[in-house]
């Protein structure tokens, strides 16, 4: 069981009546990337922002190292309301908040790209370096954590190196092409020293060329950082060249699971996803 | 000729500012009466320097302040207890005297040697009120309702309670907040409790809508209240009202006839002299304080035979004065006048005047 | 053959910033025209000053002969063109419904016919129809925002990258419904980043690059273009 | 019985301010509903409205002066909106609300240049501003009137913008201007509508108010608009019925807390029982909730 | 330019303007309204800096910076009241309950203290509120603490509702710049900090801050309970400049006072709440007072001019710096030597390059 770096188990996520996610299961291993795919509304994002604490799940659990991060049980109203097998498995409630799991490891990028604004390209990577402080509110006002402050800002600008952003370094994060700003996102997402990286849609609003780049670029920070990989995506060629395996979600469910051979011929996953012949 | 300079600490707007305006009135007629003084042989045009303290206690300091600045021998004012408080050390840090008109708040003059006042203070006004409650309406019992955060209601409030209980008799207190304009419901709690009078010494735009509601509610209660509350203000909304309303004051109309037709004039000369006067030529009893104390600043400013605010300050504790709202002479603790009566009247809500009921002592 | 639109030395420009810097083009009546090209080209920005959301700093913009340029969105609205705007912006605090009934804000005949047609078009959108659109998923807001703009019953649909985001087959379905609504007569200006697709649907298409118009050409010219092929139809194509 | 008489005039005087209190809360809420603005302004415009009618009744008749007391206030504040809140369209949200802030200032310090700070006497309304008796306790007719009044207006503005097209083009431009500018809503039309609105309920109110609490000096609008303003938080800012409900609740606690004796802590209770709502309900009792979909 | 030696500038620089202040004082007449205005204005620098810290930096949009002030100001007012003063001060309540003094500089400590405790307190609820929710709910907690200390049964302690008077105040003008100067110090100092980063990124964008690993509902009660510690403190400034309080002065009038003065000088930036505190408090208290009074030209009757214009003006002054100068003075720059030479560097080397062309 302590092998799999994240582990989903029987997460479900209800919004009043619409079922998000529906009794989910999924595990990722050490060092792989999987891609989470499935048509619009399929509840992808949902299970993004329960993993990582956005959304306490109405039941189910989340587990990364094999240690249990996240439990919730159905309880008053969506007891009734919810339908799953599993509704008495979890009896606790663990819900920390997004940056108790940042903390633990696990970052990840938006689908609407939230940079900060108001700052430079450089203080949006340096920002992400804040949960690593061992400075306090004291030392940090009166400047006695020197040493700190001089590695975070060594450590960012060699982020800025690896994502090919050096030279934009003092702009303002909001001025950069979009491309570059779902770079950015990543960059930012590194900078907290995660081993697990959740990524949704770094792809969308990039011409094919620049999806391209991005394939490598993920590759590469994989291996470079020594990051699982968690991933959404609707570019199939990107999905296709880097995923080890992939789960198809279709109305909360996983209906597929399996490296992307099997999932582009896979006859349920072309009906509900894909769609006709999968070239064009 | 030179000129000497006298400051007006006085609100102009703010709860009070009907009040200081008329005050300022007084001084305004006394200096165009007497426009020059004096001075160790010098003839001097006296100059007023009139600032708003807009009734704050916060805005108050700054505009002392400019007063010390601009170089005033003396100060007069503040209608209202509590900037006149807020602004006593800065007058003392600029060596500058003031002399108080109506603010009747004992702190004002308490422990310090700059301000000086010609009015009664309210330990004497309370005690008259609460004298006048038992002697004329055999109260036993009394509603008392003072502003929240207004060191003058506050104040009257409290030495009115003092002696009325001294006397026998029972207290129901409650505050009002500040923009507070419902007085229902206070009225209300005066009647459920069976008050017999109804005591509230608060600022003119209070007690116009306290007059109205109680008119509205058919409260047949006697309204009590100080110095405050004797202005045409209250004069117009009692009018054809079925009310009971009586002042302490400091002067009666009919005092003194020479003042009044002057101060008359004066008030009908000019329309905006008019609008401050709140649109009619009844004399304030403020109005005839605020004539004094520019006389007794004038009889200071003699007796000092100089401008230098010091020496002014100095003389002061001698100078004594016969004015139209009596003889001003300060005691030697903390320069307040010694006064032994005040004036009792009442609103006559047929002719919208002010009739006299007599005068009122502390036995 | 009648020009709807006609673009003539457009320039936009956002403070300093110049964003398109003079272009021209034509979107003849009843075809489908792309713009393709990198990000921050200055696409967007075109179709909003067309629109008026921003205002052209030089340049004319016809619509049907008539001078648009510079006027207000609504006025220009109101002469029968409507923006799909980038990144959805569905009301999110409507529901499904109201959406498509603000889409036809200007109309005053009955909206049953269109309501079933948008609903024959995106099914997903009848399940919803009650739902709040701000809790759609991004492309249940997609498909919603196309069909609002269609409720307005327009001559001319602009698009701003109505694929992005979206479910492979439901972007097929969106080239689909464009080449389905194209053929009910109606001409329409594509924004997209999925070049192959939008050059396969479109009858024209330019290239814009940095505020400028660098090619243009029939679709299938460009999509067998050597430089549009490095350029911005990635590996799949080269 | 005795317990009733004893407390019918707080629930009255509770009602009825409470009636007041929704009309300028609706202003507060329609306003806020579209700009997202917190329209300081609001109170002092109620204010406004009470000067004009303070001045008009005395060169004209009551019946002519109410109705041009009502047009006057509505194009104050369909020109404020233009001269103070139109050119910030664009800018960060602090700025309108500093700008209306700017513009409560000028109008507390303008009606202060005017009356020169002092009371203004509000002109007893024929027949609203009488006195009559309810089970024994007197009052003003208006007290009664208010009440009923505000349900009536109130039923109406719902109806307006949940049934009808203006109604639905509020709801759509409070979320996104430019969008909505897109389907040919012209976004200045509805909020000026918006501010016609809201100006002419705070001319209704102030009439009602006035009549009365009859003083009127240029901070009179302060006190009522910051309880109106607590009202429309305490509803769900947004929420028409809400607010209304909030300001009623306002008055009538406000008055039972004075009937208490707790007079000192009338004003801090309404702001209490705020927070513990919010606390319990942030988004106040019938706020939308936010979606803040990530 | 390297930090370091913009750090010595600036540093120099406020020696400088220190010692500039010494000899004036020494030299002009030390009630001259000046000083005034400048003793107030170093007040409000610090409580609109602390507000900024807030509003401003955080994005958190609290208007309780008047209630913080009050408990600021009590606290001092209450603690350093010398004993012989209480009975006079206490009339009403037999002198009071707190018969000891604490030295000023202490009482000045437990000002910001006392009120950073209470923020910290508030903070665990309302700080879950957003935007207006928030603004609002922190508006009525200034309200509520202002009733509260104005209660009666609470006399003994804070004098009801009478005025708190006779406590050391100061002098001279160099007083509460110093304080204002090492808390403006301090608060900017944090700003430079990973903490401030911290609070920007909130501003900008919660969700993503949470997702950064900021843990919110820490780092904002930092930011509130820090910018009330200075709001206290300068409560008990603007107590020792005004010589006497009372909790009515306190009012939300206040709040909004100050939120104009973040605004005009520029939300986001510390130098422009400064600068915009001296420019409000010289207009509202001092240069444009003329306007109030009559004036005759020779035998001309000004018109327009008469109590209550200066504020007709000032307000106007207020919306056309609102309305046209959207930014406020300083927008979120900062003054900085390093910014002036950057200036006329960029352009003279404009010129140059026009000379070129
Ligand atoms: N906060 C919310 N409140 C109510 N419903 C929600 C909320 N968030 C998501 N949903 C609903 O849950 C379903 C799944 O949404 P989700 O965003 O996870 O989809 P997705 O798989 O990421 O789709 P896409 O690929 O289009 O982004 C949708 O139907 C959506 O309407
Ligand atoms: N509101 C704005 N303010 C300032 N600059 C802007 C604004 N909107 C766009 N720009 C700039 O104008 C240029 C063109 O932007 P535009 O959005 O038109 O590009 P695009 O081709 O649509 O790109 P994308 O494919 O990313 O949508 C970019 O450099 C962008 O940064
Ligand atoms: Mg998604
Ligand atoms: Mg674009």
């Amino acid at each position: 069981m302590s092998e799999h770096v994240l582990k989903v188990e029987n997460a479900t996520m209800q919004f009043g009546g619409v079922v998000a996610v529906d009794n989910m299961n999924i595990v990722v291993d050490k060092g792989e990337i999987v891609s989470l795919i499935g048509p619009n509304g399929a509840g992808k994002t949902t299970a993004f922002n329960v993993i990582t604490g956005v959304y306490a799940p109405t039941n189910g659990a989340v587990y990364f190292n094999g240690k249990k991060i996240i439990e919730n049980h159905p309880q008053g109203k969506m007891k009734k309301l919810y339908q799953g097998q599993n509704a008495g498995k979890y009896t606790h409630v663990l819900a920390p908040t997004p940056d108790k799991i940042t903390q633990l490891g696990i970052a990840r990028t938006f689908q609407n790209i939230r940079l900060f604004k108001s700052q430079t390209v450089f203080e949006n990577i340096l920002i992400a370096k804040h949960l690593r402080r061992t400075s306090n509110l004291f030392t940090a006002t009166f400047h006695l954590n020197g040493k700190e402050e001089q590695k975070m800002r060594e450590d960012a600008t060699h982020l800025l190196e690896i994502v090919g952003l050096k030279d934009e370094r003092n702009e303002m994060a909001t001025s950069l092409p979009y491309g570059k700003q779902r770079r950015l996102e990543i960059a930012r997402a590194l900078a907290t020293n995660p081993s697990l990286l959740l990524l949704d849609e770094p792809a969308a609003g990039m011409n094919p060329q620049e999806t391209d780049e991005l394939t490598a670029f993920i590759g590469e920070i994989r291996d470079n950082f020594g990051l699982t990989i968690f991933m959404i995506e609707h570019h199939m060629d990107l999905v296709m060249e880097i995923s080890d395996r992939i789960y198809v979600l279709d109305f909360g469910k996983p209906i597929a699971e399996g490296v992307p051979e099997e999932i582009q011929n896979n006859q349920r996953v072309i009906d509900a996803y894909l769609g006709g012949a999968a070239d064009e | 000729a030179d000129t000497v300079k006298i400051g007006v600490y006085e609100p102009a707007s703010g709860d009070n500012g009907a009040g200081g305006k008329q005050e300022t009135l007084g001084i305004q007629y006394a200096n165009s009466e007497t426009p020059t003084v004096e001075i160790d042989g010098k003839e001097y045009n006296v100059e007023l320097d009139i600032v708003d303290n807009e009734s704050s206690t916060d805005k108050g300091p700054s505009a002392a302040s400019t007063l010390v600045s601009d170089g005033v021998s003396i100060v007069l004012g503040s209608y209202g207890s509590g900037v006149s408080i807020a602004a006593s050390d800065i007058f003392k840090d600029g060596g500058v005297p003031a002399l108080g008109i109506t603010c009747t708040n004992p702190q004002v003059t308490q422990g310090n040697t700059h301000y000086f006042r010609i009015c009664f203070l309210d330990p004497f006004q309370g005690t008259v009120l609460a004298n006048f409650a038992k002697d004329k309406f055999e109260a036993k019992k009394a509603y008392v309702l003072t502003k929240l955060g207004d060191d003058y209601s506050a104040g009257l409030g409290h030495y009115f309670t003092k002696a009325f209980e001294d006397l026998g008799g029972e207290v129901v207190e409650e505050t009002f907040p500040d923009g507070n304009s419902d007085f229902t419901s206070y009225i209300t709690s005066a009647k459920n409790a069976g008050a017999d009078v109804f005591f509230a010494p608060t600022s003119t735009e209070a007690a116009a809508l306290i007059i109205e509601q109680a008119a509205a509610q058919g409260l047949d209660l006697p309204l009590l209240a100080g110095d405050t509350w004797d202005s045409n203000v209250i004069l117009k909304a009692a009018e054809g009202k079925d009310v009971q309303v009586y002042v302490t004051t400091f002067y009666q109309e009919g005092g003194n006839e020479d003042f009044d037709n002057g101060m008359k004039e004066f008030i009908n000369s000019d329309s905006k002299n008019l609008a401050n006067n709140g649109g009619d030529d009844t004399i304030a009893a403020v109005s005839a304080m605020g004539y004094d104390a520019y006389y007794v600043a004038l009889e200071a400013l003699k007796a000092a035979g100089s401008t230098d605010p010091a020496k002014v300050n100095e003389a002061l504790w001698d100078v004594t004065y016969e004015g139209v709202c009596g003889k001003v002479q300060f005691d030697s603790e903390n320069g307040d006048a010694q006064r032994d009566t005040a004036y009792v009247k009442t609103a006559n809500t047929e002719t919208g005047a002010w009739d006299f009921v007599g005068e009122q002592g502390v036995e | 053959m009648s020009n709807v639109l006609e673009v003539k030395g457009l320039c936009v420009s956002y403070g300093g910033i110049q964003a398109v810097k003079d272009i021209s083009f034509v979107v003849p009546k009843g075809e489908v025209v792309t713009l393709i090209g990198a990000n921050g080209a200055g696409k967007s920005s075109t179709l909003r000053s067309i629109v008026g959301l921003v205002k052209p700093t030089l340049g004319s913009v016809l619509l049907n002969g008539k001078e648009i340029a510079g006027k207000t969105p609504e006025s220009i609205v109101s002469q029968g063109i409507t923006l799909v705007p980038e990144g959805r912006r569905v009301f999110a605090d409507l529901t499904v419904l109201e959406n498509l009934k603000v889409g036809a804000y200007l109309r005053k005949d009955s909206l049953d016919e269109d309501i079933r047609w948008c609903y024959d078009l995106f099914p997903r959108l009848k399940e919803r129809s009650w739902q709040l659109a701000g809790t759609l998923s991004g492309g249940e807001q997609q498909m919603l925002a196309i069909a609002r703009a269609l409720m307005s019953r327009p001559d001319v649909i602009m698009m701003d990258e109505p694929s992005l985001g979206l479910a492979p087959i439901v972007v097929r379905g969106v080239f689909d419904i464009i080449r389905e609504i194209n053929r009910q007569g109606k001409t329409i200006l594509l924004v997209e980043q999925n070049a192959n697709m939008a050059l396969n649907a479109a009858h024209h298409g330019y290239v814009m690059e940095t505020g400028r118009i660098t090619l243009s050409g029939t679709g299938k010219e460009l999509s067998e273009n050597d430089s549009v092929k490095a350029a911005y139809l990635g590996k799949a194509r080269k | 019985m005795e317990w009733f008489n004893q407390n019918l005039p707080y629930f009255l005087a509770g009602i009825s301010v409470g009636g007041q209190y929704a009309l300028i809360a609706i202003g507060y809420t329609m306003v806020y509903g579209i700009l997202r603005l917190i329209n300081f302004a609001h109170g002092d415009i109620f204010m406004v409205a009470g000067l004009i009618m303070v001045y008009l009744s005395a060169s004209l008749p009551i019946y002519i002066s109410i109705p041009i007391m009502i047009v006057a206030t509505v194009i104050i504040g369909f020109l404020i909106e233009r001269v103070a809140y139109k050119p910030l369209r664009q800018a960060p949200r602090m700025s309108i609300m500093i700008s209306a802030i700017g513009v409560s200032y000028l109008l507390q310090n303008l009606a202060l240049y005017i009356t020169g700070g002092l009371a203004q006497q509000y002109p007893a309304i024929p027949w609203i501003s009488d006195t009559i008796e309810i089970f024994g306790s007197v009052t003003k007719r208006v007290t009664v009137i208010t009440p009923i009044l505000t349900i009536v207006l109130v039923f109406a503005l719902v109806f307006l913008i949940k049934k009808t097209k203006i109604g639905m083009a509020m709801r759509a431009a409070s979320k996104d201007f430019e969008t909505s500018q897109l389907m040919g809503i012209k976004i200045n039309s509805v909020i000026s509508m918006t501010f016609i609105i809201g100006s002419f309920l705070a001319a209704v109110a102030s009439l009602l108010y006035f009549s009365n609490y009859t003083g009127v000096v240029p901070t009179s609008g302060a006190m009522p608009g910051l309880k109106a303003f607590v009202a429309a938080v305490f509803g769900g800012i947004g929420s028409i019925p809400g607010a209304v409900i909030g300001a009623f609740i306002i008055g009538i606690c406000e008055n039972i807390i004075k009937g208490m004796g707790m007079t000192t802590f009338s004003d801090a209770f309404t702001f209490a029982l705020l927070i513990v709502i919010l606390i319990a309900k942030p988004t106040g009792l019938f706020g939308e909730k936010v979606t803040d979909k990530v | 330019m390297t930090k370091k030696k913009e750090t010595i500038i600036n540093v120099a620089l406020i020696a400088g303007l220190l010692v500039i202040l010494y000899i004036m004082e020494q030299l002009m007449n030390p009630t001259d309204m000046i000083f005034t205005v400048l003793k107030k204005g170093a007040i409000y620098a610090l409580v609109a800096v602390s507000m900024n810290l807030l509003n401003g930096f955080t994005g958190l949009f609290s208007l309780g910076q008047a209630g913080f002030m009050l408990l600021g100001a009590y606290t001092y007012g209450i603690l350093t009241i010398p004993s012989e003063q209480r009975e006079s001060v206490y009339q009403y309540f037999d002198g009071g309950i707190v018969q000891f003094a604490v030295p000023v500089a202490i009482g000045i400590l437990a000002a910001g203290v006392v009120a950073a405790i209470f923020a910290y307190l508030i903070g665990l609820p309302v700080l879950r509120l957003k935007s207006d929710y928030l603004a609002i709910a922190t508006l009525g907690f200034a309200e509520i603490i202002r009733a509260v200390f104005q209660w009666d049964k609470l006399g003994p302690l804070t004098n009801g509702s009478n005025l708190l008077r006779s406590y050391p105040t100061f002098k001279s003008v160099l007083f509460p710049f110093i304080v204002s100067g090492i808390c403006i110090a301090v608060i900017v100092m944090m700003i430079n900090s990973t903490y401030g980063r911290a609070f920007k990124a909130i501003r900008d964008d919660e969700i993503a801050a949470e997702a950064m690993g900021i843990n919110l509902a820490h780092h904002k009660r930092i930011a509130f309970t820090v910018s009330s510690f200075f709001a206290g403190i300068s409560g008990a400034l603007l107590a020792m400049y005004q010589t006497t309080i009372q909790a009515s002065m306190f009012k939300s009038a206040m709040t909004y006072e100050i939120l104009l003065i973040v605004v005009i000088g520029g939300i986001g930036s510390v130098t422009g709440s400064c600068i915009s505190s001296f420019l409000f408090i010289t207009c509202s208290e001092w240069i444009l007072r003329f306007l109030d009074n009559d004036t005759y030209i020779g035998d001309f009757h000004v018109p327009l001019l008469r109590s209550g214009f200066r504020k007709v003006v000032f307000s106007i002054i207020i919306m056309i710096i609102v309305l046209f100068f959207r930014q406020g003075i300083m927008g979120t720059k900062e003054f900085s030597v390093a910014g002036i030479r950057n200036f006329f560097v960029r352009k003279s080397n404009k010129e140059k390059g026009r000379k070129l062309q």
